[in-house]
């Protein structure tokens, strides 16, 4: 299975709303990385990743994460996880991505 | 005897989906729980991540899946060009990088892990992991 | 240069779904359509189950998908009996049978289909499909 | 994935009707032989099979099935096969299957 994402803005809470569905790995990486920085570039927001359906993230995932979070810090926006899945939460707990990111 | 699966793959990204599938069969089928088995489908992951990226090699690497009584033992062998693991460093997780986390989450969710590599030599990683 | 995945699988009925998957995979990589993913599948099971029923090792067979530009070419291989080509008969279809279908679906579903055994010395059976 | 099974008579119209879900081949056909064998021992009637979601049948399931319709064709019953995906369908005709056994 690979990576689907569903983008929209989201006006009254001002901020862009990601659906990921799927597998976030080295094969499909790169699809979020643009993604995300075509977003940002068109406006620069919060992000909500909504997560239901998010199968599977690796570490080059996580990395694509990480230095977006950098990107969107400058700007003082948060980036915020929805209803992560136990083992995405695990990884996330384990690699201190729990400390950096909003998750609810 | 122990049943084991071999798989050789093109170290390609594309490919390594293949490696996780196997995992998540051998230990479906070995009856490990759904967090173990996520913990396994990562950790192969991760490993064969590397062997893609790292190993310089652009033909195949390898994977070993023994299936030992309570034990999944699961080897990955690339041919490429190794690395000198006394310079290996754990990730500093108070200040998140985008690099260097692959080993740091296979030595956490498997419960043995050892590394045989050298420059020149390829790497091999050989991890397992006990039903509890 | 070639893709190339390498699979070796006990010889037993639980890890023949190992193969199918990964001749799924690699047929939906290759941008097979539905159908005929469905027909490679259905193939390679048919081999895997021959190599495990038929060939009286029980040891391990190999898989080998070679990835061909617009042809995907599969060759199975066991290591057990073999058998004697001359003597097999196709299944008459008016009559039917419980046994006997299997090498018939594997010509009817791919293009090309060769098999190389003799009594005691494995089998090897290579087919092959090409994308329309 | 592997077969799983769901039986049940019906009354009004008095036949066996049993949903296959999933796969059927060398590994799980065994389970399909002997839930068969007892139906039928418990009470002798139609066999309808429903297949939406039957994924996949095999020669070694193919055989479960010849082999318990000529069981059953002995007290003159019929065996139906419905919703049948197109993949299975195909090998239905190929085999002479689709000749032998009522399909809707
Ligand atoms: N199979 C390999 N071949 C060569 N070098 C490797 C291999 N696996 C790991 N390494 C080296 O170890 C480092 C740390 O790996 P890892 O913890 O997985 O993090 P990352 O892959 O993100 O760098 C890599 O950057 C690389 O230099
Ligand atoms: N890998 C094999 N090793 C030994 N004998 C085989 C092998 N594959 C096929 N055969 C022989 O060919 C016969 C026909 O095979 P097949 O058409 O697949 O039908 P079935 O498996 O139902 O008998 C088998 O019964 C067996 O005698």
């Amino acid at each position: 299975m690979s990576l689907k994402l569903n983008s929209s803005f989201n006006d009254s809470e001002n901020c862009w709303e990601i659906e990921l569905m799927g597998e976030i790995d080295i094969n499909s990486k790169s699809v979020l990385k643009d993604e995300l920085n075509q977003l940002n570039e068109k406006k620069q927001a919060d992000f909500i990743f909504k997560c239901e359906n998010l199968e599977y993230i690796d570490s080059t995932g996580l990395g694509v994460l990480i230095s977006f979070y950098k990107n969107v810090k400058i700007g003082n926006h948060t980036v915020m996880f929805e209803k992560l899945k136990p083992s995405i939460l695990k990884i996330f707990s384990l690699t201190g991505l729990d400390k950096i990111f909003s998750i609810r | 005897m122990n049943d084991v699966v071999n798989l050789s793959l093109p170290s390609k990204p594309e490919y390594v989906s293949v490696a996780r599938l196997t995992a998540s069969f051998v230990a479906n089928k070995m009856g490990f729980d759904i967090e173990a088995i996520e913990d396994i489908k990562l950790a192969v992951g991760e490993a064969c991540n590397n062997a893609v990226l790292h190993s310089g090699s652009h033909d195949t690497y390898n994977l070993e899946f023994i299936r030992n009584d309570l034990t999944l033992v699961i080897e990955i062998k690339d041919f490429g060009a190794g690395f000198n693991y006394n310079n290996y460093v754990e990730p500093k997780l108070e200040e998140p990088q985008e690099n260097g986390l692959g080993l740091f989450i296979i030595k956490s969710l498997m419960d043995n892990v050892s590394i045989e590599t050298g420059e020149g030599h390829g790497t091999k990683i050989i991890m397992s992991k006990i039903i509890e």
